[in-house]
Formats: structure tokens, C-alpha cells, sequence
């Protein structure tokens, strides 16, 4: 069914009209985008409104990795998920809602925690087809070890990764390790006291600042997937929902004494497999219950 | 308010805007903005990031200084902006303050 | 089920217990949200991530107005209708959505196009319950004249509007007649040329742009619902997805001369119901069909 | 160029950012953001927007200029920002720049 120089077909044709009719975009772009793979980290907050758009827009190839289950406390903002999956998996409940959307797409489940172990071989196959598989991802977690297990592996693989986070009020945004530019561990190459993290985890969100730090991600995946637009590499973006206020600011460059990126680096993909994040950051993968008292 | 007494001595104090956010904010009674004055310390004419931190840890940190300060920089964790750019680029401690500049010290967020 | 001096659930707590434990947010600011009632005009691409997510976060009362059909060229960027609901009418569609993810609040479908005759109706009940109903209106249309109608109906209903406008790469936020701030009128007395706005409506637009906007349009009508924080008023945002910049720009407050909102304005009910706003914009409710040639 | 023409003659000239959103930057060339030297009008001391904006329309409108500009003024529904703030605010027409001034003309959009 597939026709023209395009080679798009007339129902994409018909889908992405308005996509086709821009242009900035154009047939170009969106045919970039039908062939492009991307990897969203987590189907919570971040991961909701990411994997609708990738999925309505067109990315040709969609996987989720996630490994948690439904909960009645993710509703306020985990969108993709309805209350008749409460108690399933939410790769599962995700990947239902995008095929939902858009059936012409391919969608992918990877219903597990994404580790050092494993990590390697989802984003890129490693070592089967050696570096292949995904193009692009989407670090749309909510915790600091899989922050910097996520970064290692996009340098290992060599990805582009979309990092979002959003806790309380405010939300941040920047693309790591993209055409030269730093990797998370080049901004952050210790990591905080744990103290600092655990403080967080217990402070809750307005389900709206990950609608919107996740809204961005797919943006930033889509304009690197279709290769139209300038990317937030070297560039961070800060959100204040209360204030209403976001400012892009400049960011350090790809440093060269960084561990994971830099000239003389060791990581390899062997180091990365056995490397301990849970140990190095002093904090867990899976998030602390909460604890309320009203 | 030391701005206060450095003006009566005719000492030249900077006019700066200091951000604080990304949780940091509660270190200093959960006020994220603060128009401050600072005087450069006596038998200096400039003031860099390294006094303006001093200064900070002095006057606006009312608890666990430890979560923002390590040594004399930020903790890990700390992103510092001068002016919407990263202090990285611009000397890190020994970037040199302007009057009016806008210097931001935000903690990375984990979250999702 | 209600018990306490806070007026939630024990459900209600458990569902936003991550709102909850916001000391910025709270108790109260979701007590404000649970009874708040918010109308959301237009059920597209702006609307789909609106209405998710003021659904999600525990807006009480949640209406939408749309007289559309979901159609196949609506899913690049109206996440909330899925394939099955193409043909169906787009209020039904999200209706069923928002009650999917939160049944625990109340959904208003008011399946019809919001036109001058019947806005106060829906808006306020006008004439029947005088100026009761929603508290809050959210601009989520795709046209000019819908734009100045539902602006002068907020004027004389006495409601905040929640305005967002997203076109090609490019988006717009603002919040209307808040608390003495300036109405649609006092930006733009006289409408445009009809040509100018004819162009952007055949130039397509990028899902993931009316996205974003979407998305903070909910969180200006969750601050302004929950009296929490500082709504965008006498303040635009303009959003560049290209490059990725968001500015906030500084507005003109309301005008004394406005003639909808102004000191010697003459706007009435009567008058409101009766005025041509396809005639004084030169353009149509409606939205022109798209010419597409590839 | 009128701006490096005006440098030999000696006339102070000013640098001023100006950009084109919501579609009027479909009137010069796609081009959104424009750095440029203009030089006040012979006789003239200071540069009004008004004086700007006949600058913009002899310079860098390429394309139906009716789409950009009514009278001596901008047409209805273009927004215009000197410096991120509405130049209603700041004498419209008679608004006086600066050097390193930042001049946004957006068109208001009405797509969802
Ligand atoms: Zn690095
Ligand atoms: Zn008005």
C-alpha cells in the first residue's frame, strides 16, 4: 500500500495531514519520523503524555520499559493509564492506549526494570545485533540511580537521550549526550547526598508538571527523530508551575575529564554492565512508599 | 542588614538577584527570590561567586547548610547559574560579579 | 464516605495523595479543586491534554462543548479520542475518556457548537440560575470568531477564561478577564484582515505544539480553581518548539476604552446573544476543509 | 546597507534585535530573528518605534506589506514587544529604543 517517492501511504497521508502541511516539516520530516525507533524509560508521569504524542505523531517504532504496576495514586497524573488497569502492568495498560491511538505503529512492551544487567540489551541489542535497535531515548524515570545508568548506557550505545524530571512545582528538561554535547554525568559527575534525594521523594507533584516536562520530551525526541529544529542539548529547561514562569538556560559542554564520556574514559560495555548505581548514589531504583498523614 | 550598614560607611554594595529552586528554596524559609545587597569584603573591589557564596551561607541559609554548601563550592547536585548560564562556563568560584547579575542555584530534580 | 474537617474521601485521599503531600498544594488547594467547576470549549487538539489531565487531577465539575466528529486526521494530535471513536461525536469520545481515568468526578457533555445563542446558557445558565454554573472557561477553539464570542461571554458572565492558541511550531497562553486583568478585546479591539487568518488555517500544525499549550491551559485553570500560585494574567507566554524557546512576555492590563469590558462598554446579555461575530471577523466558526497535495 | 553606510558617515547607529512570530516572519524571507543596524533619520537624535517600524517596512518586508503594517502603525492582531513587554506600556508608536533593544512582532494565533 505504500506509494510515491514519499513512500507514504494515503491513510498516513490522511493521518498526518497537518503534520505534511507544515513547512518546517513537511513529507521529509514525517517520513523521518515512520522510520525512527524511540525508547521511553517508564510509563509514569513523564512517560504518559510522552508515549501518547510519540505514538500519535508517527514515531515508526515505540518501546516502553517499565516494570511497575498500576496504581489507584498514579491516576492524578499517569494519564495513559485508566482505572480498568489498576493492578496490571503498566507497559501493558501503556501499550494498549497507544495502539489505541494508532494502530499503523509498532509498539513495543518491555515489561521489566531497566539495570545495568539488562539496559544494554533493550536500547541496543547488545551483543546480539551490536548497537543497533533504538535511535533515541527517553529517560522519563523518577529516580537519581537510574538517571545515571541510563546516561551511561546512551554513551556506551551511543543514543541521544531526552532526560525529564519533575517533582513538587517545578520540572527540568535537557538532552544529553546528542551530537557532541554533555552527558548527565558531565553536569553531575558526583552525585548528591542522599539526604537530598530521599527529601524529595517524599514531597509529591502536581500531576500537571510531568504533563508538561513529558509533553516536552516527545517534542525534543520528535525534532531529533525527524531531524527538523534545534534540540535542548547544551541548553536546560526550568519550570515553575506556581509562578508560571520557564527559563532556558546555558549549560556546560561535553567535559572532558567526565568518567562516562570523556577523553579518557573506561567505560566500556562490560565496566557499565557490573557497575553498582545503587551503590555509587547511595539511593534505591524502585521509590520509597509514601508516607501521609492528614 | 549588613547592605544597610556598608552604604552609611560609603562602601560600594551590589545590587543582585539570587534564585533558589528544585527544593533548595526551603534551605532559606522557602523563599524562592531575594533581592539582596552585598558589599565586597573589606580591602577588595571585586566580589566573585567564592564571597557571594560565603555570603549566602552567612545571611540567607537558616538550615542545613549541608545541603547546599560542600567544602567552599555548592554540593553535589547544585546546578549555579549566573545570568542564565552555567557558572561552569563563566569561572565557576572565581566568576566575578556584576551589579544587577541574576545568579540561580537550583538542585537537580529526580522525579517523574 | 466524606468524614473530617478536610472534606476528602479516604478514596479521594489515597488518589491524590501526591497533591496532598505538596506543602505548596495540600488539603485545601485540592478541596478548592474537587469543588471547582471548569469548562473546557473545544475537545481537540488543545482540549485532549486539558481535559486528561483537569480530569485526572480532581476537577469536580469538568464540562466540554463540541459539535466536531473525531476524525482519522485528528489522532496525529487529539490524544484523547482513540481510532474506535472515528465518526463519533468528540464530546461523547472524551467524555467516556476523562470518565475512564477518574469516575469519581462529574463529566458534562454539552454536544453542540458554542455559538453566541447559546453560551450564556451553557457558560451561566443564563437566564434560568443567573450566573451560577462553571467558575472557570477554557478557550480550546481553533477560530477567530469563537475567540472574541467566548471572551465577551466570559466578560459578561463574570468568568476567568483560560486562552491558549497553538499554529504550526508555534504557541500562545494567556488568562483573560482575571481579577480586573484585561480581556481579549483589550488586546485586540479590531480583528484582524480575514486573509491573515485564512493562511494559518490551511498551514497545518505539529501534534505535540497544541500539546504543550494544552497542557498549561490545565494548570492555569487548576491555579486559578485551586487558589494556588500566580495565573498567567497581563502576562503571555509564547512558545517556540523549533527552537525551543518559551518567552513570557508582559502584556497591557485592561482597557478603560475596551468596548467589551471597558468603563463605558455596552455589553448586555441581549446584545452578546445577537451579535454577529462571523460578520465582524469576516471569518467562519467552522474551519475551512484542508487542501492537501503531496 | 543603510547601517554601514551611516558608520562612514560618522552617525551614531543602534543594534537591535527584531523578531517575526505567529507567521509575519513569512513576510521577510523565514527569517525569525534579525539583527540589525539602524541609524536615526537625519536631524533626528533619538529612534522612536515609529521610526522602526518604516525602517522595517523599507528594509525587510519582502511580501505583502499590508500584512504587517495599517497606517503608520502594525496591523490588527500583531502584537508588538519591546524588550518582552507590550509596547502599549511604553508609548506605543512614540516608544524610544535603545541600544540592544529586543523588538518581538507576533501575530496572534488562533489554531488549536
Ligand atoms: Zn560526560
Ligand atoms: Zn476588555
Amino acid at each position: 500500500t505504500y506509494g510515491g517517492d514519499h513512500g507514504l501511504s494515503s491513510d498516513a497521508i490522511y493521518r498526518y495531514s497537518r503534520q505534511l502541511l507544515l513547512p518546517s516539516f513537511g513529507v521529509q520530516a514525517q517520513s523521518n519520523l515512520l522510520k525512527s525507533k524511540i525508547l521511553v524509560v517508564g510509563a509514569g508521569g513523564l512517560g504518559s503524555p510522552a508515549l501518547l504524542y510519540l505514538a500519535a505523531c508517527g514515531v515508526g517504532c515505540l518501546g516502553m520499559v517499565d516494570h511497575d504496576i498500576v496504581e489507584l495514586n498514579n491516576m492524578h497524573r499517569q494519564i495513559i493509564h485508566t482505572e480498568a488497569y489498576i493492578g496490571q502492568p503498566k507497559v501493558k495498560s501503556a501499550a494498549a492506549a497507544c495502539r489505541a491511538i494508532n494502530s499503523t505503529i509498532q509498539v513495543v512492551e518491555h515489561e521489566e526494570a531497566l539495570r545495568a544487567s539488562n539496559a544494554l540489551g533493550i536500547v541496543s541489542q547488545y551483543p546480539c545485533e551490536a548497537y543497533m535497535k533504538y535511535d533515541i531515548v527517553v529517560d522519563a524515570t523518577d529516580n537519581l540511580p537510574s538517571r545515571y545508568m541510563i546516561s551511561d548506557c546512551c554513551v556506551v550505545a551511543g543514543k541521544p537521550l531526552v532526560s525529564g524530571a519533575a517533582l513538587g512545582l517545578e520540572g527540568q528538561l535537557t538532552v544529553y549526550n546528542y551530537n557532541g554535547g554533555p552527558c548527565y554525568r558531565c553536569l553531575f559527575p558526583t552525585p548528591p547526598p542522599s539526604d537530598a534525594c530521599q527529601r524529595c521523594s517524599d514531597s509529591g507533584v502536581l500531576g500537571i508538571v510531568p504533563g508538561v516536562i513529558g509533553c516536552l520530551q516527545a517534542l525534543e525526541a520528535i525534532k531529533i527523530a525527524s531531524d527538523v529544529g534545534e534540540p535542548l542539548s547544551g541548553r536546560m529547561l526550568l519550570f515553575d508551575a506556581l509562578s508560571a514562569r520557564i527559563r532556558i538556560v546555558k549549560i556546560r559542554g561535553k567535559s572532558l575529564q567526565c568518567e562516562s564520556c570523556g577523553e579518557n574514559a573506561a567505560l566500556t560495555p562490560n565496566l557499565f554492565q557490573s557497575f553498582d548505581y545503587e551503590n555509587f548514589t547511595q539511593s534505591s531504583l524502585s521509590t520509597a512508599p509514601l508516607k501521609l498523614r492528614l | 542588614m549588613k547592605g544597610i550598614a556598608a552604604r552609611h560607611l560609603g562602601v560600594v554594595e551590589m545590587h543582585l538577584t539570587l534564585e533558589f529552586g528544585g527544593g533548595l528554596e526551603l534551605l532559606c524559609q522557602s523563599v524562592k527570590i531575594h533581592n539582596v545587597e552585598v558589599d565586597p569584603q573589606t580591602g577588595k573591589e571585586k566580589l566573585t561567586m567564592r564571597d557571594l557564596l560565603s555570603w549566602v551561607h552567612a545571611n540567607l541559609i537558616k538550615e542545613r547548610p549541608e545541603m547546599f554548601m560542600k567544602g567552599d563550592s555548592v554540593r553535589p547536585g547544585v546546578l549555579v547559574l549566573v545570568n542564565d548560564c552555567d557558572w561552569e562556563l563563566s569561572g565557576q568560584l572565581d566568576t566575578r560579579l556584576k551589579e544587577k547579575d541574576v545568579i540561580v542555584f537550583i538542585s537537580t530534580l529526580h522525579g517523574g
